[in-house]
């Protein structure tokens, strides 16, 4: 953005700022990287953090031009807060799936096997959007799973099933897939009842131009391509 | 004449300490001013917060056992004797005292997790330390241990040999001698040090989230209560948190008042 | 309780060989330094050497092969601070010693109270070592490390830290608690040698330069360390036909009873009384005249020690002032050769 | 004779202190076993993790000179001065060592966050600290200050007055005594608190996270990338973590080497 | 320069008024914890008393309303230990005071070395402080707080750890710099006093008991410490109309010219030499004859000191021998009454 001798021609010039959740860690690297092939003159910041940190933040003044949630209680929150600048856009899904240890030691089929009170199941605190989208599938399917362990991010009940803590846990389609080969996912058919919407927003009071161009980006083919090669699904 | 100078603290010096004294005292109060008031009863009685700091007070006292145990005998062994190595050992058991406790977290279970460097034989054992208190208190000793073990080696130190070196010409062996003499007379700084052990198993947030996991009752403490409150009710994880620092203030205004009455 | 030593502490350049019949007290003296404390220390135990061995009573303290520590050996030690233990009673701090040697609470604490008894300080059994007077810490101290029945005891500086005032009761304590004990006592104070050990032997630089009865020591000192501390002049160098010769020319003629073979190495030794001041040349009967320059003047009470380098005279004050004697000025010390010892060394 | 027992320490004391170490060293050996040595190098010199580096360097740099700026006096008012509330003060000014980060973070937000305490106030000023580099080292100070202070007060306290004191008969006035005697006098204290403080900034992540963000190259910390790498690639993680591990255990084995060159 | 002193410090049981005169050295002595370095810090600024006010050379140095700093004295303090700046070298340690005094790098280290040159330690100008013996260090701190040219000086016990071999050549160092200086020394030892001090002032529980010149305090002592310290026999008492009657009874005769009003309180002196032992009552000569118990028996040379209580005679070791005492026997002592010295307290 110092570059001034550079043309319009060549795209948007100045530094857009992402807060997104977590989750949308590898998705949202490609797709800035993206952005900033497409536009030379503008750099795009990353910042990632569980969505109602993220929110905490942009409520307590962090110069955030574009917000992407994992779910949208916390995009409301922002809402509330009246710093999101025009509508908010739902861009991709995601669905509960569960995750096993490599090589599956527990011979775990579907969700129906998580109830077993011998296994060391780990699942997210209902508090958090994974957890409640975990209890919307309990109650979807009658099946009580009596987890070892109600964590408050999903990145800790995958870092349970990773180290081979854990027999098995619920966590999101596009983490078993970020996981690669340390576990394996198992899918099953009530996860649909659970369908995790991640909206995007430009921040009031940010660069508006960039944020727009960002979202759209993402809303676009070449994100939505990227998106859906990391597990999501379209919203 | 040890104790407060005779010669004065130049003001600029007082005024300069004053800033930083500021710097630490207004974010706490700070988070005073944002709670709750009416609501702070209610929000502080709620189940999950009664078992989170109930078991919280638990795990800690468990874990202050656990550093009194060990720990002691480590500050005996690196205040009393010289061996090589001495250094790189005494570095290594600090270690804790400045690692991020999500590392800590992360150490403990390559260590005692199921597919841990230990977690295997435990488990033929029949030991299944993973989502229990006990690797709760095992991951609140890994960081608080090197409180006690700092603490009390200072405190050695400064105590010298020389009642121990009596001890032993009246006839006393080396264990008469720990239990009778050195034990007694360090016991100002193995209380100030178990005390700080116990306020920093109190604050245990990141090894317990990672190493042992989150259910109430079983593994969910204050701090990891603190940081799920977050999500859904801001005012709660205020009024938890202040708990937390009273507890806390409480436990280090206690440690200090133990040792300022240590014998001379 | 016969002991037997011979030990190095390189590290300190300590290297000494000492022997101690049974129930002897000796006094161990020198400058700062010299490794008096290492002495104790080696043979209490808190100080390993390097090499060496000793026994005490046959048993063996430690050898190159054999190690016996502190606790093991029966040695008590008593140093200059009392070090009482600050947790316990003055009662317990006197059982703590039978209790450690195996003595069930009542017994260890009835021996604890004859003890203190025999120090005088029955009394303070029920105090806090912190509440006690620095002389009465001490004398705790004494009933501590004897209620171990010690078969050596040994004492480092015991009466230093103590006012004047309160020095001469804990000596009395000390030489009654000592009579036909096997003990070590390091001492500053020439009282102390004369009053409680039977032989002194003196420390320098880490080697015994001196060992032999006290009053031996003090009246025949070979060393300028013990020398100095009886207040008596010595000169050393080399015999000759009537007398000695210093390295520095001074020549002592003395008489000795059979004359000494001529050559050797010798001391001769004269009391500063014996000495008198003249600011010219005397002539007269004394042979020995030194030409010497006062460094210092000393008045106590009605005498002035006059110093001129390692030589002193005792002269009266009247007669100091009516010479009109300052430092800087040259006189002439004279001694006549019949006060003048000589020893070979 | 300070130093090692002359008197022994009992062998079975010695066996427990071997326990409570291992428990402290298998866990780093854990990490160290679980290296992916062939990836080491690429992991650790990925563009975000050669930028997590160099802030951490950076941000622990600027807040242990923070520190030193204000620990010094308040080590030198706290073991100097007394004074009515000394040992309240002492007590909260020690608490973030007992804190848990996220509280401190939290803390910290409602002072200087823009609807903070200070923040409307630094805010008209045009001063915006929240989520930026100088927040990171802010949160860093906040948690690394109470090291420097508590050690050094020890230190001070162990020194005594009566160099101080003698300086003053000389003349001295008291900026004179702390200039040059006082500071000379306790360096090796102020540098090993100073290794401390830098160490446990090196290690901040609670408090770095919740007040300052993650933002690569402003204020994404190497314990903020760590916490960020194991989302998707655990491998990194450890792998950072190691070099986190070896730059904190170089730092404290330098505080403890600088601890015993002190005089006397 | 003229220094006036009344000052309280209660948590410390201290009350003392003080005067020195311009150039005047004197000589505090006292027994342990009488409150004698409570003195120099309260002279010096390191202890602040809770009221009372001094003046040197017409300055405040603190009063009820104001407050000098120590800095700002221009009184300089000695302590026990050289406490010499271990991060400084020699030069740079002796230097400081002029530093602090504002004098530039060179002006100061040309001071320091001429300092260091009266001290005869120029020689150790470049060594570090830790490399010094304990008599170096004490002579370099001696040429430390004299080159801040101070208008007080004070000396806390500056021999009392110091070798004996050393204690001498820095005596006379301090001999020579104290001439002509306003100066205070604190002093266990009775030759400090009377070498160094033209006046003797004797604390005892942080109350002036005795002040006057040295040879008068030595010589007739009216505090028991400072009989103590001159080693003579004082017995206090009231006045009858042929000597002193003692609250215990003992009455002992004495001449006065002219006599004493009756019924005053009054202190009778006389030395040890005056006394002689017997081991039935005696008749003749001597009016004064009192029966005790013997304590201790001291010999030093060819003489031994006879202690019953606060008494003491001095007889020839072979008297004592001859005699055969021994403590716990009870003797008689007689003293001519002559020999007594009577003085109103
Ligand atoms: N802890 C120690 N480590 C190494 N050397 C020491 C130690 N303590 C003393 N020394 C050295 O050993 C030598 C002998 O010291 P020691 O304490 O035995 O002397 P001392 O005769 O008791 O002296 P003093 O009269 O001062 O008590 C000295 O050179 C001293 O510097
Ligand atoms: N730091 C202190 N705080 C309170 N009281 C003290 C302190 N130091 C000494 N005292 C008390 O003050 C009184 C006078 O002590 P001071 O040190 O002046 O005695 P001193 O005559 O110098 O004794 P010494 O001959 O032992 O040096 C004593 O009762 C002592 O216990
Ligand atoms: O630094 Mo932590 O991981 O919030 O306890
Ligand atoms: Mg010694
Ligand atoms: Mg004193």
């Amino acid at each position: 953005s110092e570059d001034n001798s550079t043309t319009a021609a060549e795209g948007l010039s100045g530094t857009v700022t992402v807060f997104a959740a977590a989750s949308l860690k590898d998705t949202f690297t490609a797709i800035a990287d993206e952005f900033e092939d497409r536009n030379p003159n503008a750099t795009v910041q990353l910042s990632f953090a569980g969505s109602s940190d993220l929110v905490t933040q942009i409520t307590a003044g962090a110069p955030a031009d574009v917000f992407a949630s994992a779910n949208t209680a916390n995009m409301d929150k922002l809402t509330d807060a009246g710093l999101v600048a025009g509508a908010p856009v739902d861009f991709a899904t995601n669905t509960l799936m569960i995750a096993v240890p490599a090589g599956n030691p527990a011979g775990i089929t579907g969700l129906v096997d998580l109830a077993d009170p011998a296994l060391d199941v780990v699942v997210c605190a209902p508090q958090v959007p994974c957890g409640s989208a975990t209890v919307t599938v309990e109650e979807a399917s009658g099946t009580d799973i009596p987890a070892v362990s109600e964590e408050s991010s999903v990145t800790d009940v995958l870092g349970k099933v990773t180290s081979g803590q854990a027999d098995a846990g619920l966590v999101y389609v596009t983490d078993v897939a970020a996981a690669g080969d340390a576990v394996e996912g198992i899918e099953f058919e009530e996860s649909a009842e659970a369908v995790n919407v991640y909206p995007i927003s430009a921040v009031e009071g940010g660069n508006q131009e960039l944020a727009e161009a960002f979202i759209d980006l993402v809303t676009g083919a070449e994100g939505q391509e990227i998106l859906t090669q990391a597990g999501f699904a379209k919203p | 004449m040890s104790g407060h100078a005779p010669t004065g603290v130049p003001r600029w010096v007082l005024a300069v300490a004053g800033v930083g004294a500021l710097f630490v005292i207004i974010p706490l109060l700070a988070i005073v001013l944002r709670v709750d008031w009416a609501q702070f009863g209610a929000l502080i009685t709620t189940d999950s917060s009664r078992a989170a700091l109930l078991l919280s007070l638990q795990t800690s006292a468990a874990s202050t056992l656990a550093c009194i145990v060990f720990g002691v005998p480590m500050a005996f062994a690196l205040a009393r004797t010289s061996f090589r190595g001495q250094r790189v050992l005494r570095a290594l058991v600090l270690l804790p005292l400045v690692l991020p406790p999500v590392v800590g977290g992360i150490a403990l279970l390559y260590t005692f997790g199921r597919q841990g460097l230990l977690g295997e034989s435990l488990t033929m054992l029949g030991v299944d330390i993973a989502f229990s208190t006990t690797a709760v208190v095992l991951a609140q000793t890994f960081v608080a241990l090197p409180f006690l073990v700092l603490s009390l080696e200072g405190a050695l130190r400064t105590a010298g040999t020389r009642y121990e070196a009596v001890a032993a010409t009246l006839g006393a062996r080396p264990t008469t001698v720990l239990r009778r003499v050195s034990l007694p007379l360090v016991l100002p700084g193995i209380v100030s040090g178990a005390v700080l052990s116990f306020a920093r198993a109190l604050g245990e947030f990141g090894a317990t989230l990672t190493f042992a996991g989150s259910l109430q009752g079983v593994t969910r403490t204050l701090p990891l209560e603190i940081y799920l409150q977050r999500e859904t009710d801001a005012d709660a994880a205020v009024a938890l948190s202040l708990v937390l620092v009273a507890v806390a203030v409480l436990v280090v205004g206690l440690a200090h008042r133990v040792q300022d009455g240590r014998p001379q | 309780m016969t002991l037997e030593l011979a030990a190095r502490v390189p590290a300190r350049n300590f290297d000494v060989r000492f022997a101690l019949a049974p129930g002897e007290t000796v006094a161990v003296m020198g400058p700062n330094g010299a490794g008096k404390s290492t002495l104790l220390g080696v043979l209490s135990g808190l100080i390993k050497p390097d090499d060496g061995a000793a026994t005490l009573g046959g048993h063996v303290l430690f050898s190159s092969r054999e190690w016996v520590p502190p606790h093991a050996r029966g040695v008590a030690l008593l140093a200059q601070d009392a070090l009482l233990f600050p947790h316990l009673s003055v009662l317990e701090n006197v059982a703590f010693g039978p209790r450690c040697a195996g003595a069930s609470r009542a017994v260890a604490r009835d021996s604890a109270r004859r003890w203190l008894g025999e120090v005088e300080a029955l009394d303070l059994a029920d105090r806090r070592p912190v509440s006690l007077s620095g002389g009465q810490a001490q004398r705790v101290a004494v009933a501590r490390a004897l209620a171990t029945e010690p078969d050596l005891l040994l004492l480092d500086e015991p009466l230093s830290a103590l006012d004047i005032s309160v020095a001469p009761l804990l000596r009395r304590t000390l030489r009654r608690v000592l009579k036909g004990r096997s003990a070590v006592i390091v001492t500053h104070d020439i009282v102390d040698a004369l009053l409680l050990a039977d032989r002194v032997v003196v420390i320098d630089n880490g080697r015994i330069v001196e060992d032999g009865p006290t009053r031996t020591v003090l009246e025949e000192p070979r060393s300028s360390f013990a020398a100095g501390l009886a207040g008596l002049n010595l000169v050393t160098g080399q015999t000759v036909a009537d007398g000695l010769t210093a390295p520095d020319g001074v020549h002592l003629a003395a008489l000795t009873e059979p004359p000494l073979p001529e050559g050797e190495e010798a001391a001769a030794i004269f009391s500063p009384r014996a000495v008198a001041v003249h600011r010219d040349h005397p002539t007269g009967s004394p042979r020995n005249v030194l030409p010497v320059t006062i460094t210092d003047l000393e008045p106590h009470g009605g005498r002035t020690t006059v110093r001129a380098g390692h030589l002193s005279a005792e002269i009266t004050t009247a007669a100091a002032a009516e010479l009109d004697l300052l430092p800087g000025m040259e006189v002439f010390f004279s001694v006549k050769s019949t006060e003048v010892s000589l020893y070979l060394r």
